[in-house]
């Protein structure tokens, strides 16, 4: 593969947005928590938290004619494509004003603008979509991009895209988020040999970067993306993270080594991304905090805007797409 | 067990644990898998404690639908009784060619010589706010397939007996939980309750109601509130889909003559449509009106606001029976 | 071209593969793939020749019908048209995941902003002594899934121009062709026929059969014999069987006020029922009589003497109205 | 895995007796063959001519208790598991006496004394069902065999089923009869990378074979049951071999390369066979004749009483079993 030296195209400006993002995503999360506490956000909501490097990281080398399909924990995903905060908000709180008006919920969110084709409520319906995009992109120099978790590579879907992905050479990335669990398992126990093993038998190039430093994800996805992009198929990228919240509302969260959410919480994806903005782009604690305050600020304008937005009217609905 | 029958109430999904955990005890050809469901108990809870007490048995598995439900088959053909979790009804379209092309056939090819006596446990349903693709009914994807066995408990007594019942059936068994009622509470007792009878659980001259699963409660919400106005419902609880107690249907049409089937799923090309065909091919004669009540032609909406509107609760029920011509004067 | 009409026979199969070209012809978004459908051109010889003629978008597969019909989607929402083959209908609960959970989805998630227009075609239907698993109706599968579209032709003529019109169509459509039409003459047209118009293939009073695919050329074979007992059958094609065109339905049934219901395929939940459900919620005052005729609750048997038994061909139609009372004065 | 010398076991008898089923089995094809051109059997079939050396020498180390899962391609399996020829070949001429009674015919046969589970007509069906199998094997010290092609290890099934085995360590043998075509379609056109790639990914102990040679296969065969037998897991088998005939009643056959048929032809398992026979046990031609001759007028009576038995009645049949 070709070797893009990603980070050293980033200057600060662009870099403080990246984090930003990082930034938004984790309070989005927290007031999504919060609001299902409140009653405010319904069913079942999956977080993000800990992994927001990765959406980032990704999101900040894609071409804006490549496409995006993401899983039931797509809000970073969304926000780092750039799916507005409020709309993705108001789609959990189920207002008219919500991406998809209150239709889809937390679990399906799709946002064509921002270039996410869907988030897949079914395991595995993330590859295949993205799959079906590589074929449609096929050609034009633009790439789909594939979400999904450790706990997805064990399934059907998984393995016949990679297998026609490849036979047919076309343009994806197959990002793997491995956050060491599929719900409550670990995947070691349900996952046999190593999961880049399985993209390597089909000959796909493969990488493994840290998922909880943006740099790190961004100079391989950059390579990755460069790779499918320059018509050579596709390739697979697994990251290794940690979610820090529970899988889903109703998580037991005994699973959970002890002492693995403490090791990883200090090598948090966002204070990492404070120490590259002090060390690297020499910005002070000011500035960071300065970054933090502007997130927190924009989503807590959200959030009361989406408190007081409506519900959509139900009425009838056309089964069919009119001709 | 000392006593048959107990006063004590449980809830739905303490039922169904019951169930599992007497049916693994007293057959130790019975093993139960799935996702999650033995060291986390499921995801809704329903069973915890079966892997500490039986840990050869009941394991986890990989995500992985078409492996489980193949597995359960190709077990069930070799002398286990597999009982498997496929966590959301919605994820059985990755379970139906197993089931369909291989559980539902062997019985028929093998010309009654063996069969594949599987259950698939599933939580169905709408109305806990989880969206289009974690609250579908997957029935009708079933419905229509000669030699599976669809059950469909309301009360957790049922969904105890019945549950025994299914895993003790030679034929491959969907067992649907309708996620809303996991938390029911009602009295159990040790009976296996036959699968393919439908239960009158309201007696009424006026009207036959014909539903299944949370359709039974809100059926009886509704027929209080009609008995107000003189309407007296029968409300026939299927239990089981597949075989359909066409016996019980059509003794209570013969008495009110006036059928109506709610159900939670879409309205074209559910089991609604089957119950209304039975009654025009075997009741004709005593036919005076015959309608149904079920969710709109499209997905399932997330918003609350677009949820409750959808789907078929008391007050709609209510509504459709004033609705009808022949009750419009009590309205 | 030059005629708009023709009255060349051609064969079925030669229809499909005619309305795949013109359309691959006219639009360069559409796209053809599935399981040796490129250069051998399939295993009915349907699509021979489109590969030479198009071999950029017309493509053979490994055998995965996860990743076809998920690719078809996936390709569908950026902006293509894909259609695919799934070999043989039986497959399809392989595809049904992501027919249902996504395709079918999409149009109501994005608020009619966009959709997912593709096409399934696959081949169905019993008789060809392929057994169980090569042989069925995957029809009730899919027939309570709202947004999906379903097309059912029986002649060459409807073959060509539906599928063109289910090329065109915003919405996910499942194709469906019966093994025994395949070399079926006919004269074609080029008209596109639109999708939800059911067509009346005989006029009648006395009775109307609503059929589909194989099942009208039975009925037309039938009609004719009840015809020399002075028993006029009305044959409705549904063509289409979602959409299902009930206008059509019921103002034949206004003329006639009996329904037979022709479906190859089980008798319990099959769309018949639908049709049924149908007469009774809206044609109840005109209803004198209403049955179906299907196959039995069973797996498809390979034998040819079972299987065609099993069939419900022209004998058997003719058997079961001359069983009714209303037409038992004629037998 | 523990080295079988398994070849060094095969008495003169025994050979013999494995030579005849090869023998069989091709004579049994092609009558099939014939009776379809004649309208005796029905629908498609999917010959087994050219594969033998696979099905019969898998067999020849099976134990009583082992279970079998075939493919539509299983007439061949069927015959080496001991499914007497008579009641294989009513069975495809749909008669009464057929070992399903006709109601399954070629694709669809199972015959659970002869511990064959069933033929599968859907790929990766036969996959799904050993898995199964050893679920309920397991610790038993038996073990489930799985057949299934090239063109079948692209399928969801295969891979979901390899991961699941091994994760449960289930003692399943999977057989890959690589006969270089799904269909009509060369199985590097839809196959990304080498098959044995895909079982090593799952850390399944995995050998090659040649698939034309009873011994070889059989040496192999016994290896990977062994494995399995003793409680380490499954074990993959793939072995390279040839179908003569079409995929079925309606191939093209334009498929195939210049000179391929005939170049297997020249290591037509048969052939190989008699080889075996003279150098290894010192057999005459005459022996080797007299062992064909046996096969043929075995097959020749089949062939009379199956066109003389009766069809079966239609009639009610239960959808369910009853209590
Ligand atoms: C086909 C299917 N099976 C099961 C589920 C239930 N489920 C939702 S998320 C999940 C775990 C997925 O784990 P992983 O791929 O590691 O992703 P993560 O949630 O850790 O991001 C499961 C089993 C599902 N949604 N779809
Ligand atoms: C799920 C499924 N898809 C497609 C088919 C149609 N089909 C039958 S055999 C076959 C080719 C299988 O090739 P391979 O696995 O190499 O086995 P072989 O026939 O060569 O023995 C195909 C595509 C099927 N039976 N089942
Ligand atoms: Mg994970
Ligand atoms: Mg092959």
């Amino acid at each position: 593969m070709v070797r893009v030296a990603a980070d050293l195209q980033l200057d600060r400006t662009t870099y403080e947005s990246l984090y930003r993002t990082m930034v938004l995503i984790r309070k989005f999360e927290e007031m999504v928590q919060d609001l299902f506490e409140r009653g405010h956000v319904h069913g079942t909501t999956h977080l993000y938290s800990g992994q927001e490097a990765v959406a980032v990281g990704v999101a900040s080398v894609l071409g804006p004619q490549d496409r995006v399909a993401a899983t039931y924990r797509g809000h970073g995903h969304a926000l780092a494509l750039g799916v507005p905060p409020q709309q993705l908000l108001d789609e959990m709180l189920g207002r008219k004003t919500g991406i998809c008006g209150g239709r889809a919920g937390s679990m399906n969110v799709i946002d064509l603008e921002h270039r996410l084709i869907g988030c897949f409520g079914i395991v595995g319906g993330s590859i295949a979509a993205a799959t079906g995009a590589g074929l449609a992109l096929k050609g034009t120099g633009n790439v789909a991009v594939a979400y999904f978790g450790d706990g997805t590579t064990n399934h059907g879907y998984f393995f016949e895209c990679l297998n026609f992905a490849k036979v047919l050479e076309l343009p994806v990335v197959y990002v793997c988020e491995n956050n060491l669990y599929g719900e409550f398992t670990p995947w070691e126990d349900v996952t046999a040999g190593r999961i880049e093993a399985r993209p390597e038998a089909f000959e796909l190039p493969v990488q493994r970067a840290d998922g909880n430093d943006l740099f790190a994800v961004r100079d391989a996805a950059a390579r990755a993306l460069d790779h499918a992009r320059s018509g050579n198929g596709p390739a697979f990228l697994e990251v290794m993270t940690y979610r820090y919240v529970g899988h889903s509302r109703s998580d037991p969260g005994k699973y959970r080594k002890p002492g693995e959410l403490d090791a990883w919480r200090k090598r948090d994806p966002l204070l990492i991304g404070r120490q590259a903005l002090r060390e690297r782009y020499d910005a002070s604690d000011e500035d960071v905090d300065r970054i933090v305050e502007s997130a927190r600020v924009e989503l807590v304008a959200a959030r009361e805007a989406g408190l007081a937005a409506p519900f959509p009217e139900p009425g009838p609905v056309d089964e069919f797409k009119p001709a | 067990m000392l006593m048959s029958t107990t006063t004590v109430e449980i809830e739905f999904r303490t039922a169904i644990r019951d169930a599992l955990a007497e049916e693994l005890e007293r057959d130790s050809r019975v093993i139960f898998f799935g996702e999650d469901v033995a060291k986390a108990g499921g995801v809704f809870a329903v069973t915890k404690g079966l892997y500490e007490r039986f840990p050869d048995r009941v394991f986890d598995t990989p995500i992985s639908e078409l492996a489980i439900t193949g597995a359960a088959f190709g077990a069930a053909v070799c002398g286990k009784r597999p009982v498997i979790e496929i966590m959301f009804g919605d994820f059985l379209g990755l379970s139906l060619d197993s089931l369909v092309n291989q559980a539902a056939k062997y019985w028929y090819f093998t010309q009654g010589q063996t069969s594949a006596p599987l259950v698939v446990r599933s939580a169905v349903g709408a109305g806990g706010r989880f969206g289009a693709i974690h609250s579908q009914m997957p029935i009708s994807w079933f419905f229509g397939v000669p030699g599976l066995k669809i059950v469909c408990p309301a009360t957790p007594a049922d969904a105890k007996g019945l549950l025994k019942a299914a895993i003790r059936d030679d034929n491959p068994v969907l067992f649907f939980e309708h996620k809303k009622l996991y938390s029911l509470k009602g009295p159990v007792h040790d009976e296996v309750i036959p699968l393919g009878q439908a239960a009158i659980v309201r007696p009424g001259r006026d009207l036959t109601m014909v539903t299944a699963m949370k359709g039974v409660h809100d059926c009886l919400a509704a027929a209080e509130r009609l008995a107000e106005r003189g309407i007296e419902a029968e409300i026939v609880d299927l239990r089981t889909l597949k075989p359909l107690d066409r016996v019980t249907i059509l003794a209570s049409l013969r008495k009110t003559n006036r059928l109506m089937v709610v159900e939670e799923g879409p309205r074209t090309g559910g089991w609604a449509g089957e119950v209304m065909a039975i009654f025009v091919e075997e009741g004709l004669d005593d036919l005076d009106d015959a309608w149904r009540l079920c969710t709109p032609d499209h997905p399932i909406p997330y918003s609350p606001a677009l949820e409750d509107a959808f789907l078929p609760g008391a007050d709609a029920i209510v509504r459709s029976v004033l609705d009808r011509p022949s009750f419009a004067h009590t309205a």
